[in-house]
């Protein structure tokens, strides 16, 4: 059953309110919504009066599975739900592991861990860079954004053996030793980065046209970006101090030296130039920790069977979206006997109805460029 | 006043829009930075990381020997039952006592998701990750395979 | 002797020594009219493969390399494709605007073709009225895109139609008054005395400030009117999917996707016409000898010549520029282009009066 | 403010709110009735100012259905988890989406996925599940689902 057909039988007749309003859809499958979010958005003339999303496209119960799944095997589903920050979303489930099983990561793991981390929130926003500028109609961007994206995949490739949904992380550590060149590898690629990043200001963020489209689009008040639970770059693009790893620090970073990107803009191009300059942080960590990985061994020794003593765990770690929460309520089994993901999508996406109400469709496309919605992450 | 920002305006948005045009015409011009890879063209010199997991598959030495001793590990730690191990017991030559042994390693390629955790698990180091990705096949039912070759048997001293 | 028009000259004496001149006069038109859709295809060809590589090149891929020598055929695949493929009509649409539209865009196309000087005196039709011609017949393009629009029964298309009906009229308006620069200048609107008045030089050389200016406002206002790039509303892939020819398919959408290059082709034939001398050779003053050496290269090359410079131009500003808004697109040219190109009239005039161009 | 100063204040505020041991923060049990008036104090008091629910769930313990709320304050860096008992047969609370927006959403999905319902909640829909799913509730432990669901 069509789900716009039960908002068009109560569609308002002739002399109501609201009549004469066109009700489009954008989505299951439009080019802007970069996955399967469905907006049912009503219109009067060219000015957007309300959105309703129809969520479920791509629910796949990941909590329901979780549940039946031991420690070690929950870990590699969390790369499937926001696959572009899934080196983070893995390290938020070992952490609440190590965290239930006090088990001691050995500090060459938590480098590691902290570079990938890195790494992949790097990939994260080229990608998202890229598929920005589409979204407002400049093709090129994205090509010149995955020359950079493919020398980390290829850096992840040769470590970690796959290129998206890398299961690397394990509780304890990482699954195996670094690859011998993959220093050479991630210099190279600072290299590149540091030649290539003037064009980035050059082709985007410095064209008037972008400025245009993206000044003053979908505001949103710090108080609202709080009451709507947005983390990540939408708070932090209305100024609100919402970073986790400066908030509740874990495993290296109070010991790395790095700013926290706040804007206070509070509109789409505040929250564009929190994410352009946040990968110039995640360049300086890198940088960092390049250079001085100690030794040691890479993975903690667990035991083969992991249970979890009785209670509730919470971990919260910063992705490239914003807060992911993995919160469990364990019996003591193998399996967690309850499991919640805090997806940063899912809030950030309820902050759309209040931005964009009253805006153009342009500024509708505008807006979900920079929440940066990634659509497994909104419907787990 | 109104006619200076005015054309001040139209100064910096021109001069904006001329730098996005020199750094596109510098790309036009400039052919070496061209990253497009050929891909069936280049299978040959292709060259792909070793630890890249893209299927699995149980190696088997010259004369027909693996080190797979049937203990099902690699099956419980399948996230998504992709894995299915089939056991038999045969008699050991000179003990006479009877012995389990691996009878057919089932092994579901469309619903594995490359997680590595199954080798991860294999107490005998005997399956590995091949670097393999061109998996489409015309029939789905020849994703599901055998990995222990027929009349093969394990490796004299693995336990 | 090979010259085009020495060619149409010979043609013209063997038909009238053939048949009577009444009977010549129907078969040259037959034989124009060919020529004209021979044309339109080889330019759909050629335009369709060079946009396919400028974007290549400029995003940094090869493009395409596939289909014949280093993907040439590539624009013949497609159409052979487009051809074979079906045309449906959605149910619901208005069956008879939703057929006729693709026809209204590739008529305008047509039409606009006869003005058109390709080479020395090798023109369709020499009419007095040329620029005004112009004018008049670009501005019906709009009516096909709002029927297609309208006929589609598809909301997209409808947004995607009203939009770009607001763009066209709007653009037409800075278009028209930067023409008016340069037909200031020569005293005439026919096309030949325009071209014949650069004969010691280009107008965009000859009108120093004012005309670059006409210029700059003549290209931004004929993007915007055949719906290109940075003001490519009508059909916003990330906004409307593909705006008013989202329902087309097959033949039909193969039609309007010519029409739009053909549009560019003239736009940048009647640019090149006014701003760069359209088939007249590059002469500065009175360095007799250079200009000698340049009547060499023929009159043909000079003109396609600079179509196509103008042409890389306008594909150029497509994938370098994001899309604009619907409403700084108005504002751009309300409040920006039409006072400019106003003054920029009165300041052609005054130059003209006094004679201060070279 | 510490655990021990938040046990305190929160006593101060609602006499009969019992504590549980477990987890790094403060987890305070409410009674489902005395939660809105208590949410609303969370987020006005001076000394609390829990402006941020990062995270709202619902937990099925086969006796009972709990609900748990993640609170954190962005001003005084401190959290705390609130819990209420809810019956399994007729699981209802009051929605306290007007006092944190994020709520709206996080509800629906508990609604749809527990049947736990929102009283006064703005626009109480299934938000994933496709139509024709209302009063599943697939996350509690006792869903049947023999097609898709595998017993071991």
């Amino acid at each position: 059953m069509y789900r716009e057909t039960e908002i068009i039988k109560d569609a308002p007749q002739f002399g109501e309110p609201g009549f004469g309003d066109l009700v489009i859809n954008v989505g299951p499958q439009h080019p802007a919504t970069h996955g399967v979010l469905h907006l049912i958005i009503t219109l009067n003339g060219e000015t957007i009066k309300d959105i309703k999303p129809n969520l479920g496209y791509i629910h796949r119960s990941i909590e329901k599975m979780c549940e039946s799944l031991t420690y070690r095997q929950f870990i590699y589903v969390t790369s499937r739900m926001d696959y572009l920050s899934a080196h983070i979303n893995n390290h938020a489930c070992a952490l609440v592991v190590e965290k239930g099983l006090q088990v001691e990561v050995p500090e060459r793991a938590q480098v590691i861990r902290v570079l990938f981390d890195e790494l992949t929130r790097i990939a994260s926003h080229e990608l998202w860079w890229g598929a920005m500028a589409m979204d407002l109609g400049a093709f090129t961007p994205f090509f010149h954004s995955f020359r950079e994206r493919e020398t980390i995949n290829v850096i992840m490739e040769e470590t970690c053996g796959a290129r998206l949904t890398m299961n690397y992380y394990v509780p304890g550590g990482v699954m195996w030793d670094l690859h011998p060149d993959f220093q050479k590898r991630v210099k190279e690629f600072l290299a590149l980065y540091k030649k290539k990043i003037h064009e980035y200001d050059e082709l985007v963020t410095g064209n008037i046209i972008f400025q245009n489209r993206m000044k003053g689009i979908g505001y949103i008040s710090a108080e609202d970006v709080i009451s709507y639970g947005c983390t990540g770059p939408v708070a932090r693009g209305s100024g609100v101090h919402s970073d986790v790893r400066k908030v509740s620090p874990y495993s290296i970073y109070n010991k790395l030296d790095f700013d926290e990107v706040l804007e206070t803009g509070g509109d789409s191009f505040a929250r564009y130039v929190v994410r352009i300059k946040e990968m110039h942080q995640s360049i300086k960590i890198i940088e960092q920790l390049i250079d001085n990985i100690p030794e040691g061994d890479f993975q903690a020794k667990t035991k083969a069977v992991l249970k979890l003593p009785k209670g509730e765990y919470y971990q919260s770690v910063e992705t490239a979206r914003g807060e992911l929460g993995v919160y469990i309520v364990s019996e003591g089994g193998t399996t967690p006997y309850r499991i919640k993901f805090r997806s940063p999508g899912f809030s950030n996406l309820s902050a759309l109805n209040h931005m964009i109400k009253g805006g153009k469709i342009g500024d509708l496309i505008a807006a979900m460029g920079t929440l940066d919605l990634v659509i497994p992450d909104i419907d787990r | 006043m109104f006619i200076k920002d005015y054309i001040k305006d139209i100064a910096s948005a021109l001069k904006s829009l001329a730098t996005g045009m020199k750094m596109t015409g510098y790309y036009f011009t400039h052919h070496k930075e061209i990253i497009t890879e050929q891909y069936p063209d280049n299978r040959d010199t292709l060259v792909l990381a070793e630890r890249f997991k893209g299927e699995v598959v149980m190696p088997h030495d010259d004369n027909n020997e693996h080190a797979c001793t049937g203990c099902t590990s690699c099956e419980l730690a399948c996230p998504n039952g992709s894995i299915k191990i089939i056991t038999k017991f045969d008699v050991d030559a000179e003990t006479g006592k009877r012995k389990k042994a691996i009878d057919t390693w089932i092994y579901h390629l469309d619903l594995c998701t490359m997680c590595g955790l199954c080798v991860e698990a294999c107490p005998t180091n005997a399956i590995k990750m091949a670097p393999t990705f061109e998996h489409s096949v015309f029939d789905r039912n020849k994703l599901v395979k055998k990995l222990n070759e027929d009349g093969s048997k394990v490796r004299a001293g693995v336990e | 002797m090979w010259s085009f028009s020495e060619i149409a000259k010979n043609i013209d004496l063997w038909l009238n020594g053939l048949v009577g001149s009444t009977w010549a006069l129907v078969l040259e038109m037959v034989i124009a009219g060919v020529a004209v859709i021979g044309l339109f295809a080889a330019l759909g060809l050629v335009l369709v493969i060079m946009e396919r590589k400028v974007a290549a090149w400029i995003q940094i891929r090869l493009g395409p390399n596939r289909v014949g020598p280093k993907g040439m055929f590539q624009s013949m695949a497609d159409t052979v494709k487009l051809l074979v493929k079906e045309g449906m009509t959605p149910d619901g649409a208005d069956r008879l605007l939703f057929n006729v539209a693709p026809f209204i865009a590739m008529i305008v196309a047509m039409l606009l073709m006869a003005p058109i000087a390709f080479a020395k005196d090798f023109q369709l039709w020499d009419m007095n009225i040329g620029v005004l011609y112009i004018t008049a017949v670009s501005s019906l393009s709009v009516i096909g895109i709002l029927m297609a629009g309208w006929a589609s029964n598809n909301k997209y298309s409808l947004l995607g139609a009203m939009r770009s009906g607001a763009q066209i009229v709007s653009y037409e308006l800075s278009g028209g008054l930067a023409i008016l620069a340069v037909v200031v200048l020569t005293g005439s609107i026919s096309l030949t005395d325009i071209i014949k008045a650069q004969e010691n030089g280009w107008w965009i050389f000859k009108g120093h400030i004012p005309v670059i200016v006409a210029f700059i406002i003549y290209i931004i206002a004929v993007t915007a009117e055949t719906n290109r790039a940075p003001f490519d509303l009508a059909e916003a892939e990330s906004e409307l999917t593909a705006g008013f020819h989202t329902e087309y398919s097959g033949m039909k959408f193969a039609l309007f996707f010519l029409a739009e290059y053909i549009n560019v082709f003239i736009v940048c034939a009647i640019g090149a016409t006014l701003f760069f001398g359209g088939w007249m050779p590059l002469h500065i003053g009175n360095w007799h000898a250079f200009n000698h050496i340049m009547d060499y290269i023929p009159s043909s090359v000079w003109f396609f010549g600079k179509t196509f410079f103008l042409i890389f131009l306008i594909m150029w500003f497509r994938w370098t520029f994001p899309r604009l808004r619907i409403d700084q697109l108005l504002n751009l040219e309300w409040k920006y282009l039409l006072p400019i190109s106003m003054i920029n009239l009165l300041l052609v005039t005054l130059i003209a009066i006094l004679g201060w161009h070279f | 403010m510490t655990n021990e100063e938040l046990k305190v204040k929160l006593t101060e505020l609602l006499p009969s709110v019992t504590f549980e041991e477990g987890g790094e923060w403060l987890n305070v049990v409410v009674e489902p009735a005395e939660w809105l008036a208590f949410a609303k104090q969370l987020k006005s008091d001076e000394a609390l100012q829990f402006d941020f629910l990062f995270c709202l769930t619902c937990v099925d313990w086969k006796t009972h259905l709990t609900m748990v709320y993640h609170l954190r304050s962005t001003k005084l860096q401190h959290a705390v988890v609130v819990k209420a008992k809810l019956d399994r047969t007729k699981p209802e609370i009051e929605t306290v989406s007007d006092t944190w927006r994020t709520a709206e959403f996080h509800e629906r999905e508990v609604y749809e996925m527990f049947g736990v319902h929102f009283l006064h909640h703005p626009d109480l829909r299934l938000l994933i599940l496709p139509a024709g799913w209302e009063g599943k509730n697939p996350m509690r432990k006792d869903f049947e689902d023999p097609v898709n669901m595998i017993k071991l």
